[in-house]
């Protein structure tokens, strides 16, 4: 099969198709998924194709589609899960993070767990609110859930389908400001490793490591500071938990400077623990402290002021600068 | 054993439509008035026309909502079309002191409460959250999370009860509002349990408008969503959501129910969403359109028109005031939402704590002074 | 407006007990067989005296264990004294292809699953948090987040649906067990929307033990519990929970009817908690003797005791053997609980992730370092 | 009134009668606060003197206590919420971290929520599964909450006073393991400020910070570090969300070396988020990098391994020595 260029949107729903015909024990649960096709049309065509058993319009209780995606999990099956946007994740806590997070700990390795929970995070859509919001750290803290995001097209294709064939359960981040933009997908390509990061880019002076909405702003920043004859790594996390560090070491041994950027709030976002642990790991290395550009710690704000929460290219190259200034 | 499930036909009800479960109806879709025997209104002529002028006025500004978001004034709109018996029904049961927890769509209500119909554009509009005070206008902020103000309405309704501000005629009471989607959520069935057990002064008003965005109200429940009621130990009741006059007895009966004491009630509107779920919707993806133009014939403003034309209430020239009022309206409303200003940037650190936070106040500070790094103050 | 709410006898039951609702009853307290037109059990005798033995086999495991917290040996235990009858009556209904879902508090249905009654004891004991596989058992682990389990039968219920294994006698059934307490919570409720959604074969088996720790049920509803599920569409029936004969005919019927496609049902078994909640707790404080010796006249071992031995089908001999019997398993799950090993400190490092990972992998490695730091490796 | 001998157990049960003497809007809820004063016992008594309608004694049901808790809020109330044990929070989450959070903010300030949830939390007990929980970074991540929690029975007994006179929103959390450890309570105090960290013992060689819990450990490592000959300064953080920085920082900058210690995971714990502060702020200062004592990234395990599992004077003393070791 030849390169595609499709929407990121459309390279999780062929992700998703491929899953779905590789193993018939896979199924799709979540709101509207069904004729609609979701909100976001992520499962567009796949109930027509593949019925209502496997693609489950649910009742409108976020708890029940977890906690019902547990119970097929125990019969054998691999649900994923379709939460409809971040900011309705939380009913269904519970059954994340203390029954789905903990039973195969629980049962001593005897069950598994193979649900996947999709999320569409993030803002800069200009939606009200609840819609727009990062609430990934909340999973990466807790022990026992995976959290991985996708940042572009090629990823979205094939980490979904890891995601699904993980036998562990899985907080899967998607871009939602990123589900139109669209890039080559090689449809052949065979899935790589989930829990790894990506350099992006090479570059010896700095390094910014990024993930989901926030890597595209990452290169751009790294596209402008080269301008200013400055050469900065970038880093694509992908994983949130766990993370794949030694890239993300190897590369601050080299630069000595290292910008996180998420839209999560800064008090206890992914940036915190990636500021520890790289402090831990290359204190000597570091020629400034990791500096940190995320959301402010206040409720997602309303969206004719979200421009001004979410981080920008302008609020990555002052970091820059900064730890540059240091 | 399968047959104890079947749905029992609420005692007292007499309408049919269409095979649907009975429900209280009092003016049927083509505007004829039939007799109830638990339930009737009595409004005089002026009452009657002044219903009709909400309605019509309701629907107009909801489309000039539309139209605005259309024109990219709003980021989304939850629209009403076909909805405005129920809401109108139910706002104008309510009596000043009663306290009113919506959803996002309940502009009908918010509008016969008195209050000024901007009120919710600026969440729309994304230049706030929906920003006022309940206590001020006996009507919660619009809560998008599916379900969880129906708690927050519990709780308000213990509150009035450990105030001894029920009991009798003048007691307060409050209506909570949700949709037929979120009758499955946890948080709406835990308010029954809690409003069940204070018997608090409270009604469950559901708006059965026959879809959660795409999923037909069958996707949630296989009977009757009023009968849910009665597993937690009180009444439940269907009206036909379209007619304003039986939401109105309706919904009367049950707040002043409440208010006296005798605890709550859960009411079942059933009626139609006319429009998309929102702006963001398609319905052409989930619904035909024979199915509306079905629901076309039972619309709630056409039908009272209808007896009011009958019963010579209502002639050329108050029906030509009543559209040109609702323009009048419709235009100063679109007027003021286009003028509506823009948030501060640095007003986004404002309000998170009531007390103030250090750690903020540091926070903004770094915002203001990055912020005054560009030229002109914008970037 | 208010006797719309009141609580409809079950039609068909006929037995009733202190002014409490009615329920269906096969064996009254006294002993007495008693008819229902609806339900029945014909067992032999040997099946009669079987039943015996395992009511007094997990009163008596039930009493060992609660001696062994006593002595410091269990953490915790939380008893099921005086529940004989509903476990012991709902587990023997099972058949080998039903999957259960339990409490923290199913030590009797787990034995009549044929289960070693050790099972649960490593979580209790603190060795592990109750690690066997549901599948290899058709049992779920135990849940103690009050509520959260219903909704994994609901959707291992799904899963039966769509493997096609429901339809006739063969089919299979999923029965979740909860309390009274849980009834309030969301998860149990959203359970039932699932359930009644798809129509899935699942009996939902509500223990009203009269308390939820030290708030009776009255703080959780105010109409009887199994009235709940008419409220989401299926049937709701209340069994003497201290009846063995009545628990088993109306949960075999429930399963049987759902396993042929028919749907779910909810079984309120009306008894009562004999102990307190768990060895943690102090029922001085919120309930009287008198209540508990009230109920003591309706223990569920004596009335079957005196069934046998009107019928002649108990002679001393056997019911010294049952006494023996159960002792000597009492004293081999004593044995056994006490040598149950402790976990190895690095064992708390496993399964977290069916597929590992490096990061813990590496937290691992540093705390086995650290503690290889200590002479002899304890510190 | 002099000062007596109190458990911290009694200095709550106190400092929330106080309360509710003062304030007849303050009104309590949760499971078995009644009759059973709490499975705690930190409500005996209250139900008895101040009725039902102050004592609530609620439905089974943590969305429902939390969500009418924010109704009374509306209403005037200042609700004071019991949440039996950490593990049984999660249920709530949506209308602690959607609702309670965001509302005064939403509102631009024209509503206020003085409500405060209680909890429990932490290890030690030899408890089962889910009674043993640290969720504390959960909501110090989560903006529009403010969380605190007390490490001794002086402090207890002012800080739920504050709490419940605060106008925002708090998170509460009562280390459990420390409820029946006595110590001399002055009655008569005037509470402090609750937003305060509290140097509780002075030192110069190296600092530790802890909460809750495990400031007992901090304390007792630093007694035994004396005798090692080193001088150890200890720091009760007291409110986690917001922190006060500004002890810490001054502590850092004086001895060089910071060891952060919480019975939470380490990932996304709250020593991440204050080892990335204090590496930001006193990067110069530091002659090592800040080192985090925490549970590890495994679900709360078996009580028969909590002992192993939590951070105890051995492992402080391991992280003191690795500060200076670098
Ligand atoms: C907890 C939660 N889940 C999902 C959504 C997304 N959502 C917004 S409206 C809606 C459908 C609601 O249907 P219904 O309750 O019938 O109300 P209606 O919109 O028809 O008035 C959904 C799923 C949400 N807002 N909150
Ligand atoms: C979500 C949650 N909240 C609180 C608890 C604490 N708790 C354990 S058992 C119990 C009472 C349960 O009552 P019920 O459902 O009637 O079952 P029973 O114990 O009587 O068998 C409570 C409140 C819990 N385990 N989970
Ligand atoms: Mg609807
Ligand atoms: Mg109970």
């Amino acid at each position: 099969m030849a390169a595609e260029t499709l929407t990121l949107a459309k390279a999780l729903n062929n992700g998703l198709r491929k899953a779905m015909e590789d193993d018939p024990k896979v199924v799709l649960m979540g709101e509207d998924i069904g004729k609609l096709g979701g909100v976001f049309r992520i499962t567009d065509g796949l109930q027509k194709d593949f019925g209502e058993n496997r693609v489950i319009d649910t009742p409108l209780a976020e708890s029940g589609i977890v906690g019902t995606a547990i119970g097929l999990a125990i019969r054998g099956y691999r649900p994923v899960v379709e939460i409809q946007f971040d900011g309705f994740v939380y009913p269904a806590y519970d059954q994340i993070v203390s029954q789905l997070a903990k039973m195969h700990y629980r049962s001593r390795g005897k069950l598994k767990l193979p649900v996947v929970i999709r999320i569409p995070f993030g803002g800069g859509i200009g939606a009200v609110e609840h819609h727009s919001e990062s609430p990934e750290a909340y999973f990466a803290h807790t022990a026992g859930l995976k959290v991985v995001s996708c940042s572009n097209p090629a990823d979205a294709y094939w980490m979904i389908q890891e995601a699904i064939a993980s036998d562990d359960p899985i907080v899967f981040m998607e871009p939602k400001r990123r589900y139109y933009e669209k890039a080559s997908v090689d449809l052949s390509v065979k899935p790589g490793s989930l829990f790894t990061s990506a350099v992006l880019r090479e570059g010896s002076d700095a390094t910014i490591v990024a993930y989901g909405p926030m890597v595209k702003v990452a290169l751009e920043s790294a596209a402008a500071a080269e301008e200013d004859g400055r050469s900065i790594e970038v880093i694509d996390m992908r994983s949130l938990s766990p993370v794949d560090y030694a890239p993300i070491f190897a590369s601050v041994r080299k630069t000595g400077r290292l910008v996180v950027v998420h839209e999560a709030s800064k008090n206890l976002g992914i940036g915190a623990e990636v500021s520890a642990r790289v402090t831990e790991e290359c204190f000597y290395s570091l020629e400034a402290p990791v500096q940190r550009v995320t959301g402010y710690d206040i409720p997602y704000p309303a969206s004719r002021v979200e421009e001004e929460f979410l981080p920008d290219l302008d609020r990555v190259l002052d970091a820059v600068d900064k730890s540059f200034g240091w | 054993m399968a047959e104890k499930a079947k749905a029992k036909a609420k005692t007292g009800s007499r309408s049919k439509t269409g095979g649907q479960p009975e429900y209280v109806q009092l003016l049927t879709p083509e505007g004829d008035r039939v007799e109830h025997p638990e339930y009737s209104v009595s409004f005089t002529d002026d009452e009657l026309r002044s219903l009709y002028r909400d309605l019509v006025t309701v629907r107009r500004l909801d489309a000039e909502a539309t139209a605005l978001q259309r024109q990219g004034e709003l980021g989304l709109w939850a629209g009403l079309l076909g909805q405005e018996a129920a809401q109108v029904g139910a706002g104008r049961a309510l009596r000043p002191q009663d306290m009113a927890f919506p959803t996002y769509r309940e502009h009908g209500v918010l509008y016969t409460r008195g209050i000024d119909p901007i009120m919710p554009f600026g969440l729309f509009r994304g230049v706030d959250q929906g920003a006022w005070d309940p206590n001020e206008f006996k009507f919660n902020m619009y809560t998008i999370v599916i379900g969880a103000q129906t708690l927050h309405a519990a709780g308000y309704a213990m509150g009035i009860q450990n105030d001894g501000a029920v009991g009798d005629d003048n007691g307060e009471a409050v209506i909570a509002f949700f949709g037929d989607g979120a009758s499955s959520q946890g948080d709406v069935n835990e308010s029954m349990v809690f409003a069940a057990a204070y018997n608090s002064p409270i009604v469950f008003f559901c708006q059965n408008n026959q879809y959660a965005i795409s999923e037909p109200v069958a996707r949630q429940t296989r009977v009757p969503l009023y009968q849910r009621a009665q597993g937690f130990g009180f009444p439940g009741i269907r009206v036909d959501g379209n007619d304003v006059l039986a939401v109105y007895a309706v919904t009367k009966a049950a707040m002043d129910n409440a208010r006296r004491g005798n605890g709550p009630t859960m009411i079942e509107a059933y009626t139609y969403r006319m429009a998309p779920h929102t702006t963001s919707d398609d319905p052409t993806r989930y619904r035909q359109s024979a199915e509306v133009e079905e629901w076309k014939a039972k619309d709630p403003i056409a039908r009272l028109g209808a007896y009011l034309n009958n019963q010579g209430l209502a002639d050329e020239t108050f029906l030509a005031d009543v559209e040109k009022q609702a323009g009048v309206e419709a235009v100063s409303l679109r007027e003021r939402v286009l003028s509506l200003p823009n948030p501060a940037p640095e007003s986004m650190f404002d309000h998170v704590y009531a007390g103030g936070s250090h750690h903020l106040d540091a926070q903004r500070a770094e915002f203001v002074a990055y912020e005054a790094t560009f030229e002109g103050g914008a970037h």
